[in-house]
């Protein structure tokens, strides 16, 4: 492949004025360390903010928008970054007004403010929460050119917050409570039945994330925690946890995040996460504007079974397939970050990448995916992305044979 | 004046009377009792599976307040009665200017009736009627959201006359149905065997966990087939939205 | 113990208005996702921010403010709260802009735009950034008080960067090449020489911090990131990195950031930051509010030779000690964080924690700090830090005997 | 419409001529060489460790803008003299409104002279004179760096010139000294032998690697013997800054 490698770009023929006039900012004084007393991205960057899509919803109060994940690397999401998803708005709710009430089938109903969560023992993990509708327009066909609406209902921080079996722990969890329901605070009372395994082993009621208070629109001051699973049982706000011996059979857990097939029947209970991988850089909102030569790769990888064990990526639509490198801790149910580095020679590529995760499952093609359920199915697309590369740089999200 | 200035000054307070030295001493023996007692426990200290006593008993008032939630076996169902007739008038006051008089939805706000025989066909009409397996759920959902923006603001009566207006305009009723507590279970949703446990692990997995193809995996070089830019309905270029497109479900 | 431990507080004896009565947010919309689209924390957290000591400098261009961390929880430092220092204010530089040049002993000088850097193998970390000054003040005696203050000089990041041996690569470093000067585009120019064996080792060149842009206060858009040793060789807006067969012995290497011992004469090039830990909370800016019984100790260590394998927490002054739970991921040179719970009697405290990091090394009292560096060295003060907890749960900055 | 509307499109989309499939099919063939190449290379591919052929030659003038740091052997300093003469009046119209006259300091602004002999002293006065140990780093600093607000705006005359009377004001050289390149090195620094390399592993490491004592460490209950609220220089309470504390070195 030496042919490829392109020669160290041809020298300046005049000195870059840059470099040889003193600048303003190396002269003269910046701002002081009293401006910022909370800083925000500098205004070069205002580009890098969750957008919404208008015509996805009636109102934008029971709506979502998306995490730039074009633009981030790593495997944190900036607070100010996390996408929203709301069914009745973002609500403000002071730590002094919350309650947190435990009920159903409990040796003795509980309340507890939010000091008292504070002097529970308190865990630090660092989880991705994606919605069960990421990727959910694409079911049945490239809609949105963007990896941040594409895929861009997802975020991944660090929480801090208690164990939700130390919480049952002081209620006293009777032999009959199988399940759990969490209800949130807001003007949805959001609802979903959890089962009670699953809350044990590792839910969390969080207060913090990324090592600040959550953000209002992420359920200020504690929401639910629910690893590897749907996003939408994450309650926000959360303001009762309910021990119960069914399920309670809520509108999110029916009418919604249910999965239709193609005969009409439908999953329940679709509640974990499959592992899945999009590449970020090169995207449609990310063109390649260096041309041909070095060329970096990236994007994230995520599995709620476990962690991400390999990334493949495929330049020429899935002929060929190669290992990605994974960059950063590897943690249970969080993002990977994974880079292919390569020598672009200029030619439209079709780009895809591929996850395996630690139990083995790997990332399907749209097709397997859409042969097992359909087209209508809606929630838990995680099938392989394309991105069709042009010779100009331009990508395009694309189907191919 | 420098640091060591101020060191100086603090050096000097070495030299004050401590007026709660005696006090720290106190605390001092004690803690060394507790700290034996806590490291024979097993010097795990966390509390993490001990009852911690924390939070307060939850009063009955309090809990009645919040346990809203309606199941499929009608737990949680209040007393009360609605009729069709007396629905119709509610959800035309209340409901329709999103939803429609007939259910059908204004704008984008979602559809309530209809579409029952269609969860098979290329494009499927879900509804309360056609696809929601419970009653107890829309019972349940429209007391805790609707109408929206003004939460919980429904009474009992309210709620069971605009339901059985709901199934009856989803043809699941007759026009002189009157809903309440003691009949709410004879209600028979059209889709109430329309779903299945997560069958992922049995279905999916089998296929999806064998060892992946790295190398000339196809035997015809990939061809595009569909292109996201013929729908044109991404945000933040020239034509947004320009091809009607559609609302999320 | 069991005397210790409270029975659960009385019973509400009239319902909480709070639970039986329904609340503006459980009944109206909040904020759509429109409303913001980079977002702020919510109005209740205004007091979790950088605090400046206006005292500590002539003015605010050439100073410090300090991390929030009594507030912050987990080991990610949000970067709106990372503290800033800068010696000619914080500049706004365009990635436009930006050129970083190498030169000195290597076989070709070079230019790399911000669009270069990107093309090269990228890495991600996650680091403390602690200020050789931090807890400065505190040599001779306790001075401030609040953990903020004595202890705030520090961040703990996800930086994604790239290799500065990749960068020195390109150019082709000289065998006399044994030092790195780094070098900054603001009107300080700060400059720092960098042990050539360091700089191959692991000094990236940032351009992301917790996935999205390096704030502005923090370099924007490219900074140096010297894994565990002081902050202020983390050269910010970093403009060039010249080879050298000697180091540069630059004001900020020798008048400030060297350690004079009693004797007068000075350490220097004391750039590895020594294992430490300090108690966030409680502390004196987060007392005690909920009186005896159950109580969460928390606090960060760290240390620039690797990770924190154990830290002990004391509330005796030191009689005796106690393993403290690490919760979170540890990872090489970033913090960690601790927590010790106990039933707290409601009596007066004398607390400290102490790190052990993986080389074995303790985190030394003030006192044996002192008898080695007497009480001038300014800078790497890394002593035990007591917090005094009067029986009403106020916390003082004291030292003891 | 709802979201299967929009798929409806996307499915005609498949029907259409691919324009570019062509194209596509280059590129795969291609890559698949080029694939068989970089994993041939044992599967890294990262490119670390490689020359990548990136960035661009610097240019000689790019390379002298920039390189203006100066070494204590006196490398990077430019031609040029001055005379403590001419340094007394540029400092006074340049750096005394901050330094002082006598580079005594203004408010809390930095001193540069003076302190000569007080390292060893419980309140070391450290400057440029007493404490600097070699003058290259004062024309490197003074040139990139001040004066503070307008960095390097100064000539190198002017440079040797100021830095001539900051030596004269710390006594190191006398009224009629003029400093250039040429006896640059013959200055002597009071401190020059002032200093070491880091020898904490050496000094310090083996106390601080011992396995730490853990239970019943002290004989007598430790006592409070400092206080931070004596000095009350906390900022955000009450009488804020109220004990006039002492600036940051
Ligand atoms: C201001 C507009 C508005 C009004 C008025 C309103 N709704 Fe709704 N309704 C909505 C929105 C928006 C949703 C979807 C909310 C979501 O998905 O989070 C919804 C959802 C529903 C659903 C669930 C639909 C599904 O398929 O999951 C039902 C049932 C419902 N409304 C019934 C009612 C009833 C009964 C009333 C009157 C008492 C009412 N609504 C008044 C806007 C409205
Ligand atoms: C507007 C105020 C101001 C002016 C004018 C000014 N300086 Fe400074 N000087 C400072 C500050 C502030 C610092 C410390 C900067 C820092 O620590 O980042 C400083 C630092 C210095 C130092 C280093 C002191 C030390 O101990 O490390 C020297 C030397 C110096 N100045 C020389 C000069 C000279 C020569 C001039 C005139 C050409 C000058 N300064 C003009 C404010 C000023
Ligand atoms: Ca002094
Ligand atoms: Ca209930
Ligand atoms: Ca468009
Ligand atoms: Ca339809
Ligand atoms: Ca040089
Ligand atoms: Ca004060
Ligand atoms: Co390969
Ligand atoms: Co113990």
């Amino acid at each position: 492949t030496a042919g490829l490698v392109p020669a160290r770009a041809i020298s300046q023929t005049a000195p870059d004025p840059l470099i040889t006039e003193v600048q303003p900012w190396a002269q003269y004084l910046g701002d002081g360390v009293d401006v910022y007393p909370y800083g925000m991205p500098i205004e070069f960057e205002s580009d890098v903010i969750r957008r919404n899509v208008p015509w996805l919803t009636a109102e934008t109060a029971s709506s979502i928008n998306f995490t730039p994940i074009h633009q981030l690397d790593g495997i944190i999401t900036p607070n100010g970054l996390c996408f929203e998803r709301h069914h009745a708005g973002s609500i403000e709710l002071a730590k002094e007004d919350y309650r947190l009430m435990i009920n159903g089938l409990v040796d003795q109903p509980l309340v507890f403010t939010y000091a008292d969560l504070e002097r529970f023992p308190r865990e630090n993990r660092i989880y991705f929460l994606e919605c069960a509708a990421n990727s959910g327009m694409e079911w049945a066909g490239p809609q949105l050119n963007g990896a941040q609406f594409t895929h861009g209902m997802i975020h991944n921080v660090m929480y801090t917050g208690v164990m939700v079996k130390d919480l049952l722990a002081e209620a006293g969890v009777k032999t009959e409570g199988k399940w759990l329901l969490a209800e949130g605070a807001d003007a949805s009372a959001m609802t979903r039945s959890v089962p009670m395994d699953k809350a044990l082993e590792d839910c969390m009621v969080a207060f913090k994330m990324n090592g600040e208070a959550l953000r209002k629109e992420q359920g200020y001051p504690a929401r639910l925690v629910v690893p590897g699973w749907e996003g939408n049982m994450w309650v926000k706000w959360l303001r009762r946890l309910e021990v119960g011996d069914q399920p309670w059979e809520q509108r999110e857990e029916t009418s919604k995040y249910t999965d239709t097939l193609e005969d009409g029947r439908s999953r329940k209970w679709t509640w974990v996460m499959d592992a899945k991988s999009v590449i970020t850089s090169p995207s449609p909102q990310m063109p390649i504007r260096h041309g041909k030569g070095r060329l970096v790769i990236t994007g994230v990888a995520w599995s709620g079974r476990g962690t991400v064990s390999e990334v493949h990526v495929t330049t020429d639509g899935g002929v060929n397939w190669h290992q990605a490198r994974l960059s950063g801790p590897s943690l249970d149910k969080s993002m990977h970050r994974f880079y292919y580095e390569m020598d672009w020679d200029g030619r439209p590529m079709l780009l895809q990448s591929r996850a395996v995760d630690s139990t083995g499952y790997v990332q399907p093609t749209k097709d397997v995916l859409r042969k097992f359920r359909g087209l209508n199915s809606i929630y838990h697309n995680n099938g392989i992305q394309t991105w069709a590369i042009s010779a100009d740089g331009e990508a395009e999200n694309v189907e191919i044979s | 004046q420098d640091a060591p200035d101020t060191a100086d000054a603090a050096t000097d307070a070495l030299n004050l009377t401590e007026a709660n030295a005696a006090e720290v001493k106190a605390a001092t023996e004690a803690e060394a009792d507790d700290a034996a007692a806590d490291d024979a426990a097993g010097g795990e200290g966390s509390g993490a599976g001990k009852v911690l006593h924390l939070g307060r008993a939850a009063l009955p008032e309090e809990v009645a307040a919040w346990d809203i939630d309606v199941r499929p076996d009608g737990t949680g169902l209040p007393e009360g009665q609605g009729s069709v007739e007396d629905g119709e008038v509610l959800f035309s006051d209340t409901c329709a200017s999103c939803h429609g008089e007939f259910g059908e939805g204004v704008d984008r706000w979602p559809t309530l009736a209809g579409g029952i025989g269609t969860l098979a066909d290329q494009d499927p009409d879900k509804t309360l009627g056609s696809y929601w397996p419970y009653l107890s759920t829309a019972y349940d959902y429209i007391h805790r959201a609707m109408p929206f923006g003004d939460a919980q603001s429904l009474e009992p009566d309210e709620i069971y006359a605009m339901l059985a207006y709901i199934l009856n305009m989803n043809d699941i009723v007759d026009d002189d149905f009157v809903l309440s507590r003691e009949n709410f279970l004879t209600v028979e949703m059209p889709n109430a065997d329309g779903f299945f446990r997560d069958d992922r692990d049995e279905v999916e997995l089998p296929e999806l966990t064998q060892a992946p193809c790295m190398e000339s995996c196809k035997d015809t070089a990939p061809e595009i087939t569909r292109h996201a830019s013929i729908l044109d309905v991404t945000p933040d270029t020239p034509d947004d939205g320009a091809e009607s497109p559609p609302p999320m479900q």
